[in-house]
């Protein structure tokens, strides 16, 4: 599109454009107040107390849209760059919800140290803005603002504690890496631009790039450099390698952000722009996703076998859990995207509740030991079951919603991914994920039968084993509820799957 | 609830009541209860028997309830009477009874004299069913309890290892026999859907289908299923090839060598045969089977008899041969003579097994016949009791065996499916036991006394006189058990008497103990003249090979048992187990690997960042 | 009428991206990455910029522009970074930083 | 007119410079001498964009990259007080084994790229009227406003990142 | 309706039990295993009432509730019996008694979520005999699994982390396998009928296509081979009844084998004639390997319960050579066998835990000549080892007998190689026996308790009753061809 005089003498944002778009100009503009409040008085219980307040209205506001004007089906398209759905917004929610908790968690965490950490909550406000511009980018200019400014904030956050001794590591891959992952997206950006001429997911109607031989395998290297990018963040392997120091390495609260809200809104944007531009046609795409999926799939969970450090182990069973989801992109025809969209939604939604509850606990046993520097291994959590039921409860639940077993959002998310998969027939992706999940339950299990475990030796060895864990009523109440809706939604997932349509 | 119903309850009754209470009951009121419920149960079977003998009834059956129905064919639990198995009950509580008085004054002494009792009663029990039974699967249910309580039975002293493997030998070889005669069930209810007795016999005779080979080169129905039946008759009634575990079971009680292993229980294969007439007269070439099998065991065992130093050996074996001579009369289609001397055998054998364990007991334990000799001024009564077994047992003309055995062999030589070869085997067979018999009579009873002198001779028949009733009755019945025998022309086909047999035979076969008894004479004169030193075991190896009952024994261990040992052993951690313990091992493989490009060097993990987008690239490409 | 084919241009642009990757990749001093990473950036920028130019569109430009920022705002983070790695280690060597793994 | 006059000419040359200083730039020993040829393949890349028709992309190449951030870079060198004498200290990857297999993997890199833009046959020409400053500024600030806002909210957040990491240690008092 | 009540009655008195144990109300000082015992009888007399009164005729599958559940998949919660399940439940409840006697002396510590998972995995269990919605079934068949897996890993022996993992990964995998051929049936009743359906007996009404049948059957058939479970697939179970408690043994042995064969008869059979007559001969292949392998293996083991594990792998043989020869005399057979081996093998495995209370090793070397100090023991033990071979008058004997001479009708080749395992049994039979009563007794143990007692006599009783009437159970199960 040229620099036609039309849209200079159109209004660019319209009225019903700024109450669609209000969640997200309003968290920049809290972000842009919070920097005023940091002028005018440090102070971190202000901060921090400002911080939730935001995003608490945000969330509150987007549920508000939801509930109201926002339909499935094509959204209400905000300039070239935006295109807010019901879905994007959907996932919006998810983002403001984990960002929330990640906010009210990271209270104890900072505690610790000594100084007043205004740049903390900024960076995560910003780190929610950059998601939620990914979520309802609908072009490939604010994909990649969206990406980079997640990943910016993300690189000052995972190396928050400079003291500590991971934080330089931790942060300077991140950076080098995200960095190198964003140019080669921007690279493929610029060939899929430089052979439509069209920046925009929209896919112009004119050109189906695909159509004939040669062109089609240079859009497909476009497609794939693009994905790369995408899939470096989700850390699909083969690019999964930096998650498992980036988790093991940043505080834990910024690792649960990692995991849930970079996750939830690079996949969004990954379906969005893959369902938009129709990339389900181009089969050498569907193979390349089909490669991606089946290794992430089987690297991810053959890499957690073993291992005995909660936060890398969760990087693996990430990476297995988002090649279980790359299922929902081998959509075969537009009618079955908003039933993608529900699988999709559901497991993320799923995989979301799931990542909170661990971190949560694993976060209570953090505060509860003695020296906060070391990483935290699973032997912490030594018969747990028998010092706090409801954590070891919780933990137990999220643990067999990560394994898919019945009772748990996890098993319904497994579900509606095995019908996508039987109603287009991606028998590999299948066998994949059987097998995966197969050897999923070797590590899954010892995690519970840990809990079990009954903890002589820790006593013996004195100290660690007979401490009780000191559980704030407000934690207690809020992992409670964590239980009850992950249990509710596990068995009515009618609740979820109806707020999803309407 | 009728008469024929109550046979079996009585022993039944004993027998919850001793298994229940145990130790705690006393000698006597367990004794009582045991030899009371058997003495019932005889004369049960003796009034049914006489209510048969008068001839308005010939089949008296009584229906309990329905076990289970194949099908349409129905398998009931209920009891069916007629000539041969009058006999048979006649036989197994007459002498079960007597033997029970034995065992209740033999085994006084033994701390676990209820349970002992109560396994007799039980074995009673099965055996009374194996024989009333009207169908094959009740019959099975006998088959496998009596099988069962002999396994009880010989390891009844399970402290020594010996009778614990005697026990398990017994029980697994009879195991294999009755799997073909399962097998032979199966193959009966496919042809002739019934598994009824009666309705068997009579769908043989008439079901063409069966009898009838579909194509001309394969075999019939009939020929199978009679094959499978004699199968579980072999396995049950010690022939050849499953007869070895019937020495070895002289390892239990002496009273129960003479229930189980000599009167009733191996003879339950005769009886089998003789009930199925209808299916093995379908099948000649099997009857021919019957016969030399019959003829070879009762060769084999006569010479693994003249070898063996125990004296319950002696006698086992001299059961299988005498069995022999049974499966011999049954194969040449000579039914009522089988059973007859099934009958006089059972007498005399329990007899003989009675006597010796009289002695046996009197020599505290002392079975070697070496270890004795010159019984007969110390035991004169026993030695009495046992030359008049002895004299059955070779068919000394007015003995009951005399009878019976006489009968078989007339009718060998013009029988269509025997012939004079097998009439031969059966005289050689008459030799060969005259010969042992009187081997054990001269070594046991004659010469000198080979005991320690000072050994005080514990004489229980002196001072019991109802162990001592006991053998007299049985003495008596094997002298004159011959004289009347039962007509039971009503349930087996006679075959027609054969005149055409020349009448030199009936000489030959008289004639034959004699000679025999008349060479063993002098024979053991010459020992006598050599003195006691000769007459230690004879180590020469034929000896011990026929000792060790002809190497059967061996042949099989390193057939069977040895290779299904070593297969079990080889494949102890379960193949398929770690075929699938192997892909764990793999998937742990890879896990090592994968976790070593794990090394969280930043270049590495840019590097793998362009090759895997070189490998994509590839696949994108290709 | 210039007569550049695109296919050069990305050629180019390929060329330099790739140049700037191995740099990446090869060089164990920080500060040579972050170098490395502008070059491949810059790469980018071509190609965008030629395209731009076959579509007689500012897109391509404006693309630039925000890969301009994006080089800024990483450029910052990544010697402030390179600050703290002198401070706590006294080198630029980035194999220092591999204490994490398994 | 000689092959140099013409447009295209200028074009190659422009970018073999940019390729062979971008070679020095990773190759080289010296920080400074690597930053140099920095400037000299960004301005190299300046030269392509104008003769590709973006002025306005050269102008803020040479302006903003080589200007603004190279001049970060020298600062960070000046701050590190690396001299002459950082070839000595500074870490090199010497030797071939080091240099190997990366530039393997170049290479296979760059042979897919190469192979897939050619066989792609893009039959398309760069045409040589100018898309000149303005029309860049009226979709700036057109439909691209919105990324305008984003972008500066990625330099916040740039900003905040850096300060956060460079400041010194225990600013801003106690809680 | 009395089913769901008995069902979340149960999980509730479970519950109850965890809460309470240990606990004194109003100066009542409740224990876990008095209100797990009190709840299982009441609820199973309830059942048993309720189903012995009901009007309806279970000789179909008769719908006892239905209640719509998730609506978006046409999801409902649909519950139906007939004489099978009923049969199958009533056996679960008598074995949840037995479990819970067994299980009296032996936990102390933890005792009350112990009963709260004995009672959960009771109501998974009747949950899948009960379930005519699909989803509904493999929800059932799963949450079977956790509290199970639970027992073994909590309260086993040493091995139990190990064993506990083995077991699960095994049936989740091939469960999955399952999920997606019940899926893909939900489909194909959607292309033919019109909506998604995961109702039971909606799918009986579809036509397949041989060979996505064919797919579908296996896909099924391999969950279900895991569970029965019938080689090369059965080599989790020697390790879960090795390592569980006895209680675990008892149910894994008891009923959760059988869930394998019900799923067999109810869904393979019945969903797929066709497919599975094609499949048959493999089926009944696999029958017969079990037959013979189990046997041989049960021989070769020297641990009391891995041998009474292999000995059930050998008895399930004959479930699967019975019920794929598709005959009705064998259908009889399996019913019995089923039941038959349900009883057998809780014994065999109760005494096993009577004898590790004792000698606290389950090494047959260690053991031998207790009939000397404990002859009821021995008398049970001998009758229940009986019973493990076959001996006529007791029920195993007739469920046997009765497969065989079915599946004799078709497969008669296979039969015989069966038969052989006749013999198998008798000998590993007789090693177990003679190994532990028998021989010179090493050392003295007492004799059984007044508890131990009720619970081989009652078992006893039941394989006696059954043996010699079997009509008790055959009679609901006249005429049906499958």
């Amino acid at each position: 599109m040229s620099a036609s005089p039309e849209i200079a003498n159109s209004v660019i944002l319209s009225a019903e454009m700024f109450i669609v778009l209000s969640p997200i100009l309003l968290l920049s503009f809290g972000i842009v107040l919070s920097l005023l409040l940091i002028a005018w008085r440090r102070s971190q219980k202000m901060i921090s107390l400002f911080t939730q307040f935001i995003l608490a209205i945000t969330l509150l506001l987007t549920l508000h849209l939801l509930s109201g004007e926002l339909k499935v089906g094509s959204g209400t398209q905000i300039t070239t760059l935006l295109n807010v759905d019901r879905f994007s917004y959907l996932s919006f929610v998810l983002i403001c919800f984990s960002a929330l908790v990640v906010v009210s968690l990271s209270r104890s965490v900072l505690k610790s140290a000594v100084e007043v950490h205004d740049e903390y909550y900024l960076l995560i406000l910003l780190v929610v803005l950059g998601a939620g511009i990914l979520v309802v980018s609908d072009h490939f200019a604010s994909l990649f603002l969206g990406f980079e400014l997640l990943s910016i904030s993300l690189v000052g956050l995972v190396g928050y504690f400079r003291e500590h001794k991971h934080a330089v590591e931790t942060g300077f891959k991140y950076l080098i890496l995200s960095a190198t992952a964003s140019s080669f997206m921007l690279l493929g950006i610029a060939f899929i631009y430089s052979q439509t001429g069209n920046l925009s997911f929209a896919v112009s109607s004119n050109v189906m790039p695909w159509s004939e031989q040669p062109l089609q395998v240079f859009n497909s290297v476009g497609i794939l450099l693009l994905f790369s990018g995408i899939a470096f963040k989700l850390s699909l392997a083969p690019f999964h390698f930096w998650s498992p120091d980036i988790y093991q390495g940043s505080p834990t609260p910024i690792t649960l952000l990692m995991a849930t809200v970079s996750k939830v809104a690079m996949f969004t944007v990954l379906i969005k722009c893959c369902f938009s531009q129709n990339y389900f046609n181009n089969e050498s795409f569907i193979e390349i996703i089909t490669v991606v999926a089946l290794l992430s799939m089987l690297v991810g969970n053959v890499l957690a076998l073993k291992q005995q450090n909660i936060k890398r182990l969760m990087a693996y069973s990430s990476i297995a859990h988002f090649g279980y989801l790359l299922i929902v992109l081998t959509v075969s025809s537009l009618q079955t995207l908003e039933f993608a969209w529900q699988g999709a939604l559901f497991y993320l939604s799923a995989y979301l509740l799931a990542n909170i509850a661990i971190f949560t606990v694993l976060l209570i046993s953090e505060k509860n030991r003695s020296n906060m520097s070391e990483d935290i291994h699973i032997t912490e959590w030594h018969g747990l079951f028998w010092k706090n039921r409801l954590a070891a409860v919780l933990v137990i639940f999220s643990i067999l919603a990560l394994a898919g077993i019945p009772l748990t959002m996890g098993f319904v998310g497994k579900f509606y991914l095995l019908n996508q998969a039987v109603l287009f027939k991606s028998w590999w992706l299948i066998a994949g994920l059987v097998i995966g999940s197969g050897i999923g339950l070797a590590y899954y299990l010892p995690i519970i039968f840990t809990l079990f475990k009954d903890d002589k030796t820790l006593e013996s060895k004195g100290g660690d084993g007979s401490r009780v864990y000191l559980i704030a009523i407000g934690k207690q109440l809020f992992m409670f509820t964590l239980l009850i809706s992950s249990l509710v939604f596990g068995i009515f997932p009618d609740l979820v799957s109806q707020f999803i349509y309407r | 609830m009728n008469l024929l119903a109550s046979l079996p309850l009585y022993p039944l009754l004993s027998f919850l009541v001793l298994i229940s209470f145990g130790k705690r009951l006393s000698w006597a009121v367990s004794s009582w209860l045991s030899v009371g419920s058997m003495g019932l149960s005889a004369l049960c079977s003796l009034w049914l028997f006489a209510q048969l003998s008068t001839g308005e009834v010939n089949v008296i059956t009584s229906h309990l309830w329905q076990w289970f129905s194949i099908g349409s064919a129905e398998v009931n639990v209920s009891f069916y009477l007629d000539a041969l198995s009058a006999v048979m009950i006649l036989v197994v509580t007459g002498v079960g009874f007597l033997i029970h008085l034995f065992a209740a004054i033999y085994m006084k002494s033994d701390e676990n004299f209820t349970r002992f009792m109560a396994y007799m009663n039980l074995f009673i029990v099965a055996m009374l069913v194996l024989v009333l039974a009207d169908n094959l699967v009740l019959l099975y249910l006998g088959w496998e309890g009596v099988g069962l309580c002999s396994f009880l039975l010989i390891g009844f002293w399970y402290q020594e290892k010996s009778n614990v493997l005697a026990a398990r030998k017994a029980f697994i070889v009879t195991r294999i026999g009755d799997t073909a005669m399962a097998i032979g069930l199966f193959l009966l209810f496919k042809s002739l859907s019934s598994l009824n007795i009666v309705e068997i016999n009579q769908l043989a005779q008439t079901s063409d289908a069966f009898s009838m080979s579909l194509a001309s080169n394969e075999a019939s129905d009939a020929y199978w299923a009679a094959l499978l039946l004699l199968g579980g008759a072999v396995g049950k009634s010690a022939q050849l090839p499953l007869q070895t575990w019937l020495p070895d079971a002289m390892a239990g009680p002496t009273p129960v060598s003479a229930l189980i292993h000599a009167a009733t229980m191996v003879t339950a294969g005769v009886y089998l045969i003789a009930r199925m007439n209808g299916v093995f007269i379908m099948a000649p070439e099997v009857m021919t089977y019957v016969a030399w099998l019959g003829a070879i065991t009762l060769l084999l065992a006569g010479v693994a008899a003249l070898a063996q130093t125990d004296i319950k050996r002696v006698l086992a074996y001299s059961t299988m041969s005498q069995i022999g001579y049974m499966m011999l009369a049954l194969g040449a289609g000579a039914w009522s003579a089988g059973v007859f001397h099934l009958t006089t055998h059972a007498f005399f054998k329990a007899l003989l097994f009675l006597t010796a364990g009289a002695v046996i007991l009197a020599l505290h334990h002392q079975q070697s016949l070496f270890k004795m000799g010159g019984l007969l001024k110390k035991l004169p009564f026993e030695s009495a009791l046992f030359l008049i077994g002895l004299a059955c047992l070779v068919a000394l003309p007015g003995t009951s065996g005399f009878f019976s055995k006489e009968a078989i062999i007339a009718s060998l030589w013009s029988s269509p499916t025997a012939g004079e070869s097998l009439w031969w085997c059966a005289i050689l067979g008459a030799l060969l036991t005259s010969i042992y018999s009187c081997r054990l009579f001269f070594l046991a009873f004659l010469g000198e006394q080979r005991f320690p002198k000072d050994l005080v001779i514990s004489d229980h028949l002196e001072t019991n006189h109802l162990l001592r009733g006991a053998l007299v009755v049985l003495a008596l019945l094997s002298l004159f058990g011959g004289l009347f025998s039962v007509d039971l022309s009503t349930v087996l086909p006679v075959n027609n008497e054969s005149e055409l047999s020349p009448d030199w035979l009936h000489a030959v076969a008289i004639i034959t103990p004699f000679i025999g008894i008349a060479f063993s004479w002098f024979y053991f004169k010459r020992y006598h003249s050599k003195g006691i030193t000769s007459l230690a075991e004879s180590q020469s190896s034929w000896v011990v090979f026929c000792r060790n009952g002809l190497g059967f024994d061996v042949i099989y261990q390193l057939l069977l048992v040895k290779p299904y040992c070593f297969i079990a052993q080889v494949n102890r951690r379960d193949l398929f187990d770690q075929l699938i313990m192997l892909s764990a091992w793999y998937v742990g493989i890879w896990r090592d690997v994968l976790s070593v490009s794990q090394n969280g060097r930043l270049r590495w993990f840019a590097g793998t960042f362009g090759l895997s987008l070189i490998g994509l690239i590839l696949v994108v490409i290709l | 009428m210039t007569d550049i084919p695109l296919t050069h241009v990305l050629i180019l642009s390929s060329l330099l991206f790739t140049i700037g990757f191995v740099g990446v990749v090869v060089r164990k001093n920080t500060l040579f990455m972050l170098m490395s990473l502008e070059v491949m950036l810059n790469a980018v920028g071509v190609a965008f910029i030629g395209a731009g130019s076959v579509w007689q569109e500012a897109d391509g430009q404006i693309m630039f522009i925000l890969i301009l920022t994006l080089a800024a705002a990483e450029v910052a983070v990544g010697l402030a970074l390179l600050i703290r790695m002198q401070r706590r280690y006294r080198t630029l060597d980035i194999d220092v930083l591999s204490k994490m793994k398994g | 007119m000689s092959l140099f006059a013409s447009i295209e000419g200028l074009f190659y040359l422009a970018a073999l410079i940019a390729i062979i200083a971008s070679l020095k730039v990773v190759t080289g020993k010296n920080t400074v001498h690597a930053l140099l040829y920095l400037v000299i393949s960004l301005l190299a890349v300046a030269v392509c964009f104008y003769l590709m028709g973006a002025p306005f992309a050269a102008g803020l190449e040479v302006i903003v990259y080589a200007g603004a951030i190279l001049v970060l870079f020298v600062f960070a060198v000046m701050m590190f007080g690396l001299g002459v004498d950082e070839t000595m200290h500074a870490p090199q990857s010497r030797g071939l084994s080091l240099w190997f297999g990366p530039m393997l993997l170049g290479a296979l890199l760059l042979i897919e790229l190469v192979f897939v833009i050619d066989n792609s046959e893009l039959k398309l020409q760069l045409s040589n009227n100018v898309v000149d400053a303005k029309q860049v500024g009226i979709l700036l600030y057109g439909p691209y406003l919105l990324a305008v806002e984003i972008a500066s909210f990625l330099l916040l957040a740039g900003l905040v990142a850096g300060y956060h990491y460079a400041k010194p240690e225990h600013q801003g008092g106690r809680l | 309706m009395m089913l769901t009540f008995v069902i979340f009655g149960l999980l509730f008195c479970g519950s109850l039990a965890w809460y309470t144990d240990n606990k004194s109300f109003l100066g009542v000082k409740f224990q876990a295993r008095w209100v797990a015992l009190v709840a299982v009888i009441t609820f199973a007399l309830i059942f048993v009432f309720s189903a012995y009164l009901s009007p309806l005729s279970f000789l179909t599958l008769q719908m006892i509730t239905q209640v719509s559940w998730i609506n978006s998949l046409n999801i409902n919660y649909a519950i139906a019996l007939d004489h099978l399940s009923i049969t199958l439940i009533i056996l679960t409840f008598f074995l949840a008694v037995i479990c819970i006697l067994v299980s009296w002396g032996e936990i102390q510590e933890k005792s009350g979520f112990y009963y709260f998972n004995l009672l959960a995995t009771f109501v998974g269990i009747i949950g899948v005999f009960s379930a005519v919605d699909m989803f509904l079934f493999f929800f059932f068949w799963e949450v079977m699994l956790l509290p199970m897996t639970a027992i073994i890993a909590i309260w086993g022996h040493e091995k139990r982390y190990f064993a506990a993992i083995k077991f699960f990964i095994f049936t989740q995998v091939s469960s999955l396998l399952m999920l997606v051929a019940i899926i893909a049936m939900a489909y194909i009743h959607q292309q033919q009928i019109g909506d998604l359906s995961f109702s039971y007996q909606d799918w009986l009404s579809l036509e397949l296509n041989s060979d996505i049948a064919q797919y579908l059957m296996l896909g099924f058939f391999i969950a279900f081979a895991v569970k029965l479970p019938s080689v090369p697939l059965h080599s989790w179970l020697p390790d879960a009844h090795t390592q569980a408690p006895t209680a675990g043994s008892v149910l894994l042995a008891g009923v959760l084998l059988k869930t394998g064969a019900y799923g067999l008869i109810r869904f393979v059979l019945q969903l797929f004639p066709q497919a599975s007559e094609n499949f048959a001969p493999i089926a009944v292949t696999l029958g017969v390997v079990s037959i013979l392998y189990g046997a041989k293996m049960a021989f070769a083991q020297t641990d009391f319960k891995r041998l009474v594990a292999y000995s059930s792998i050998s008895h399930m043989g004959f479930v699967m050579l019975a019920l794929f020869s598709f005959n009705e005399i064998a259908y009889q057979g399996v019913i019995v066998t089923i039941v038959a081996h349900g009883l057998s093998s809780a014994a065999l495995f109760s005494l096993a835990g009577m004898i590790y209370q004792r000698i606290h090793s389950r090494n047959l070397s260690d053991m031998g000549g207790f009939w000397q100090s404990a002859p009821r023991m021995g008398g049970f033990g001998l009758a229940f080892a009986a019973a493990a071979f076959g001996l006529p008058g007791l029920a195993n004997f007739v469920g046997e007998f009765l497969s065989l001479v079915g599946a004799y009708q078709v497969f008669p080749m296979m039969v015989i190689l069966a038969a052989f395992g006749l013999i198998g049994s008798a000998i590993y039979g007789m090693v177990l026996f003679q190994k532990t009563f028998q021989g010179s007794s090493l050392k003295a143990v007492e004799d059984l308790s007044c508890r131990e007692l009720i619970i081989s006599s009652s078992l006893l009783m039941l394989l006696v009753i059954l043996g010699l009437y079997p009509n008790l159970v055959l009679q609901y199960f006249r005429g049906v061809i499958l």
